[in-house]
């Protein structure tokens, strides 16, 4: 097996497959739209303006529609006509906002918390059923009773972003902490290291590579749940972007959320990818 | 529109109604644990939906034969608005007249006057809802741009007590029990009841596909006498607190039974410590008077929704099937009304169906 | 030569800089060694050969302070062994450099746990010194991972020798090494002992590497319940070169005499010591 | 650092700390909602709740209360008095079929794939954008998508646990296969092995863990999808059951939601996990 | 015997089994070897001594057809290399079971590579005979995580000899165990060859192991340009025994020799052939 592969004909053929699948879409939805569906009552049909009179299947959106409208949302991705009509850019930026905040303080939390729970196996094995418990509790299940309780809406968003991405790091940390090499804390025991001084120049250290795992796993729940919360909380936000999107059905919309979504992840997880290099550290 | 001769056994026995749970949806729920439906020779499972987008997406896909829609949806639907391509959808009857309110935070207390919500954030539960275009109105009545000065979101209304609460909107125009239960929760207090903005406006439709009355005449004619005849079992004043009981249960509207009587009966507790005794808070009424389709089609002009001319009494007479829920009405024994339009007012102003565009240009605020 | 190591006494005293006094180690109830004793020499370079398995790495840790015996106990200058001291430098297997800094700072860690009031530059300053000493001046800003295994081991050799403990324990510190790497670091560690007039305990599989760098050989049979057999003593004169050691006369003799007890004694006399046998005082052996 | 915890003091520590935290939240909420209002007209207050009627707003249920709903629940979990009103158990049957069906037919798509992509650098290469962008995509923003192209809204259901689900399996699958031990895959080649006889005996086996890692994270995410796509779907499960709890504003019930959804979260992992020690081999 | 190693001829033909042929290896400009040349013939057992880095791994590969030359050719039984083959067993440095597997179940995945027809109940006795052989009756069932290192480095042994190929191939094998088991398995390999009479061709660090078990000795120069510099014929006479070697006549001088080259002369002949010096024949030393 050969394992080096160039750049160039990877890229070339990411680009094939792109073209293909969107050359392959449009294709599929060209004449689609001008289907019999149920033959209308030409009375009615008149009624209904033209893009109606032919009636039927609702049709996807053609990919060069989408693009349109992508081009359309770009080329001005930051006005503000009033609280309810912002444009793209501005949502993502609201959204980034929370997400950063809810995992910041997550990662405050996790990390301190984390490492103590790793010096500690008998904490470790206490904690770990309710860690074990409350991760897989999906955002939409925090939610109300995040706003019940905390009784702000801002908060219980940050709130949700920020029970969903701890788990994560709390393990990565404690887990990334237990098993720091044992040679490396008898080198430490041997000179005669301080409790701070192990703890700040060997374990996290050591660890750190675990610990930025751990923090991209969870700046990716961070991003899946931003949606559900966004939705449920409103006003602004990609997440409440694409429920507005939702509601006026507009497809086009949908796909481009669905995009940017993606890309912002992308690049949040590219982003953790390059601080996890940077204390990366290989023998 | 003349429907055709009815036969007399349906084409389809089992159906699917999607609802939301709410009052306004009493007549199609209650219609299943009375037993109007299989009086009529219908299986019908009513489904509790999440919100309207779902039911709306839900009934594209016909997974539903019929659904409990806002009055509004068929007719954005039917002329492509709100859609990706025209979905011909028509409202068969109206579920319910009045019956929603402006409830707000209790810490609005003092701010009784429209004028001085600006900055404020409302809820209503759709952007194709009679809600959204009576607070619309409301605020734009007071010299407030409602798209500039406060802003609106859509939130399904199941959720709205729980944003209120936590202070995510200041208040909202929706559909009760929402209204009851904040103030049975000690959250906000009813503001006031859109009867007084419009006495008989339309909220919730039955609706059924276009197609439905000419495909299935059968099924059509026999879930049109269940719906009509459960409507008029609800309007009752005797029977509203038998109502209440029925869909009160998790099956249903999964509420305490005290708020679906409070709402229903009309006494109330309005939050600011006085028992208000409204028996006509919410009515039943099925008949779709082509008027109300053509003030709501004015207001989606109004708001920018509708960016096309459209002959709006021919669009009111394609989508509200005032004659098929007329004959379903008259085979029961209901007085009919003799005419599908009807002068109404509406917060103050006359608004004759006759002269949609000059009602249009009256108002000031205006997209 | 460092001020710290100056005032060492060459001579051998009455009383053994290290003392293992009857040490034992279970684990449940299988013994993997009782009854060991022997001392170490101040300034003496001591080996311990024996197979896999009986007790070696134990210990060695033991003496470092980072294990306790089960039984028995190890005085070093007369005092208790409690735990790891900055006074006994361990030089590890698998080097043990931690890979996020790099050599420099790797020595300069272990410096500033010894010097605690040292500012940052004279803790880098007596680094770099310290890997000079070991011909690593040109790499001191090289992370381990962009280092030969024979380079990060003398990382490991500088870092243990920069804070001039009194004695030196190494677990077969060049077994990962190839045959040329391991003989220059033979070299360089036994120049750098010598110079420093250090103690030396070292555990090695290789017998040509016990025989370079020793006074003393431990012989260890093999293990349950593994003892010192005896102890070899090296006449052969130092300074030793690694190159012409196996023309040296008395090389292949006792050569010999290890590779026989390697190959049959350790076994056979695991189970029963001979006559005569005193585990306090294991029979020295003069070849 | 010790690292052997008798299991027993772990559980007592568990066991205290859960104790102290319950027994913290009934304390401060001991006399909550009794706020001391303006007394009211005994015919007014007779509509209001009981928070509501002493001037208060309906408070946090205690411990104890969310225990004896609990009991409740648990007493009859499986009744079905129509289709809007079922146990909590058929609820969790429900969601677990969802689950199992949509993360049955991901990893039937995603370990032949990614078998094929970590055979091939190259295709590793170029579909990898594509996996990044999809990977991080909310499930609450291919629902509305799903359920418009899909058109049918429990196939949608599924539909979104799939394409949740389905990328940690097929990167992991990806990784484990190119990540076989060259040795092994020499000594195949020296026997002369087949295509085949290597793919099956020597590839997979060696990747196995990697792709059970993959799978107990992807079951991970479809859990915690859940629950957003039945609240959209609506009718059944236990995200419909939160969504409903939270139409009537019980928090109690949507506390045990958080506790089951947790609990059965939990034995999805550990089931797993033990498929991952079954398929395990360590040198 | 198993049948099919029974009619090989245990004379030396004139024709080489195995003809390396100026193989040259290169990573773009850096040349790891060239020019080397080399025999082995049926039946010998042939060591490859040099230090690391030199291309040892490399060549071995080659042979196995794992990998390709650069330049050159290699021939085997008169026809090309072109890619591996059941005739060439390799026996690997780190064992290379696959440690989902049984003991048993790894021997039998060879055997059954090569009898595509066997029954897997046949295929299983036939492993359960090959682990007889080299002593493991009792832990065909067992892992390799539940077997100690020189346990599995048997299981290798058994699986590379029960496809009953013409060429072993071996590298370094030993290197990772203790010396008492490296001791008892070089024994093991050394009756297993000779007994089925195979060509062996083995690459060690450790002089005493290819003294034990070869016919000839290659020495490679270090690296990079690495060549063959000199092949040492082993005259001592065979059996050997591994626990006595050490005392047969001849047995120092020849260590001396190969060490003297590996401490030195692998250097100093690895820029400057001597005079004289032809590649495609290199001299060939009797001590
Ligand atoms: N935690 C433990 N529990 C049980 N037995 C142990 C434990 N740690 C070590 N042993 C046993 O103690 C014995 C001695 O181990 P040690 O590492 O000291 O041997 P060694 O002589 O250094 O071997 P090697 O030459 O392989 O390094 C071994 O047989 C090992 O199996
Ligand atoms: N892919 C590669 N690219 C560049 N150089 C390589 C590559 N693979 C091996 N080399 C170089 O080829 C040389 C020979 O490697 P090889 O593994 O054959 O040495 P060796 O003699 O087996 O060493 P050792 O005794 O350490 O096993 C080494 O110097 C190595 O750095
Ligand atoms: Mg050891
Ligand atoms: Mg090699």
């Amino acid at each position: 097996m050969q394992r080096e592969v160039s750049a160039w004909r990877a890229a070339l053929l990411s680009l094939v497959i792109l073209a293909l699948f969107l050359g392959g879409w449009e294709l599929a939805l060209q004449g689609a739209g001008q289907g019999g569906g149920p033959a209308l009552d030409p009375e009615y049909a008149a009624l209904l303006g033209q893009a109606a009179a032919t009636g039927g299947q609702t049709p996807m959106p053609k990919p060069s529609e989408i693009g349109r409208r992508l081009f359309q949302l770009l080329s001005d991705p930051f006005y503000i006509r009033g609280p309810n009509d912002q444009g793209i850019g501005i949502q993502i930026a609201w959204s980034l906002g929370r997400v950063l905040l809810g995992f910041g303080i997550a990662a405050l939390v996790a990390i301190p918390l984390g490492f103590v729970i790793g010096m500690s196996p008998l904490l470790n094995a206490a904690l770990n059923p309710f860690i074990q418990v409350l991760r897989p509790v999906s955002p939409l299940a925090w939610m109300p009773l995040a706003l019940f309780t905390i009784q702000d809406s801002s908060i219980s968003a940050v709130f949700v972003i920020f029970i969903c991405s701890i788990w994560p790091m709390l393990l990565n940390t404690a887990f990334g902490v237990s098993a720091v090499r044992r040679e490396w804390l008898n080198v430490a025991r041997t000179l005669e290291a301080g409790t701070w001084r192990t703890a700040f120049r060997v374990i996290l250290p050591a660890a750190a590579p675990t610990i930025l795992t751990g923090m991209r796993i969870s700046i990716g729940i961070a991003w899946l749940v931003i949606v559900a919360a966004e939705m449920l909380v409103g006003g602004t936000g990609i997440g409440y972007w694409v429920w507005n999107q939702w509601n006026n059905l507009s497809i086009a919309d949908i796909c481009i959320a669905i995009l940017m979504i993606g890309l912002v992840g992308l690049a949040l997880d590219r982003l953790l990818g390059l601080a996890a290099r940077a204390v990366a550290w290989n023998e | 529109r003349e429907a055709m001769a009815q036969p007399a056994t349906p084409e389809k026995r089992d159906l699917r109604i999607g609802f939301i749970a709410i009052t306004c949806a009493t007549p199609i729920i209650m219609a299943d644990p009375m037993g109007f439906y299989r009086k009529h020779g219908l299986n019908v499972e009513v489904i509790r939906t999440a919100g309207w987008a779902v039911i709306r997406d839900r009934a594209i896909a016909r997974e539903f034969d019929a659904a409990h829609m806002l009055a509004p949806m068929p007719l954005a639907m039917s002329l492509g608005v709100g859609v990706a391509s025209p979905q011909p959808w028509a409202v068969a009857a109206i579920e319910n007249v009045n019956g929603q309110a402006i409830t707000l935070a209790n810490k609005h207390r003092d701010k009784r006057n429209p004028a001085n919500w600006r900055g404020m954030r409302f809820a209503v539960p759709f952007d194709f809802s009679i809600h959204n275009y009576l607070l619309r109105a409301y605020v734009a009545e007071a010299g407030l741009d409602p798209d500039r000065d406060i802003q609106i979101r859509s939130v399904p209304p199941p959720e709205m007590v729980a944003n209120l609460r936590a202070e995510n909107i200041d208040g909202f125009l929706g559909p009760d029990p929402f209204n009851q239960r904040a103030v049975f929760d000690g959250v906000g207090f009813i503001h006031l009841l859109t009867k007084t903005l419009w006495d008989g406006h339309p909220c919730c439709a039955f609706a059924v596909p276009a197609s439905m009355p000419r495909e299935m005449p059968g099924t059509f004619a026999a879930l049109m006498r269940a719906i009509v005849e459960a409507t008029a079992y609800s309007n009752a004043p005797a029977n509203r607190r038998e109502v209440a009981a029925a869909i009160a249960g998790p099956n249903y509207l999964n509420q305490p039974q005290t708020v679906i009587e409070q709402v229903l009966t009309g006494t109330f507790a309005d939050g600011l410590g006085q028992v208000q005794r409204v028996p006509d808070r919410v009515g039943f009424q099925p008949f779709p008077y082509h008027s109300m389709a053509i003030w709501i089609l004015t207001q989606m002009r109004r708001w920018g929704q509708l960016t096309r001319e459209v002959d709006y009494a021919a669009v009111a007479n394609q989508v509200f099937l005032a004659l098929d829920a007329g004959r379903a009405m008259r085979e029961l024994g209901l007085e009919v009304p003799a005419d599908t339009m009807r002068r109404e007012r509406i917060l103050g102003r006359d608004f004759d169906p006759a002269q949609p565009d000059a009602y249009l240009a009256s108002f000031a605020i205006r997209r | 030569m460092p001020e710290g190591s100056l005032p060492k006494e060459k001579t051998v005293v009455t009383r053994p800089y290290v003392q293992v006094e009857g040490i034992a180690r279970r684990y449940g109830p299988t013994t993997v060694f009782e009854n060991v004793w022997f001392g170490v020499n101040r300034g003496e370079f001591v080996c311990l050969v024996g197979h896999s398995g009986c007790g070696k790495t134990t210990i060695l840790n033991i003496l470092a302070g980072l294990d306790a015996p089960s039984e028995g106990v190890v005085l070093a200058d007369g005092r208790e062994i409690a735990g790891p001291s900055l006074q006994h430098a361990v030089i590890f297997q698998g080097h043990a450099l931690v890979p996020w800094m790099t050599a420099e700072q790797n020595v300069a860690f272990a410096l500033g746990s010894k010097h605690r009031d040292w500012p940052r530059h004279r803790l880098a300053e007596a680094a770099r010194a310290a890997l000079a000493k070991v011909g690593l001046e040109g790499a001191a800003g090289r992370k381990p991972s962009e280092l030969s295994g024979g380079m990060k081991q003398r990382v490991g050799i500088a870092r243990a020798f920069a804070i001039t403990p009194k004695m030196m324990l190494m677990d077969e510190p060049f077994s990962a090494l190839d045959a040329l790497t391991r003989g220059a670091l033979q070299e360089e560690v036994s120049r750098l002992v010598t110079e420093a007039g250090q103690t030396a305990f070292m555990i090695t599989h290789d017998v040509d590497e016990a025989i370079l760098l020793s006074d003393r050989i431990l012989l260890m049979t093999n293990g349950p319940r593994a003892r010192v057999a005896e102890v070899v003593v090296n006449t052969l004169p130092k300074p030793r070169v690694r190159a012409t050691l196996h023309h040296q006369p008395g090389y292949h003799a006792l050569r010999d005499h290890i590779m026989d007890f390697l190959i049959t004694r350790s076994r056979t006399l695991a189970g029963a010591p001979p006559d005569g046998y005193d585990p306090r005082r294991p029979p020295e052996v003069i070849i």
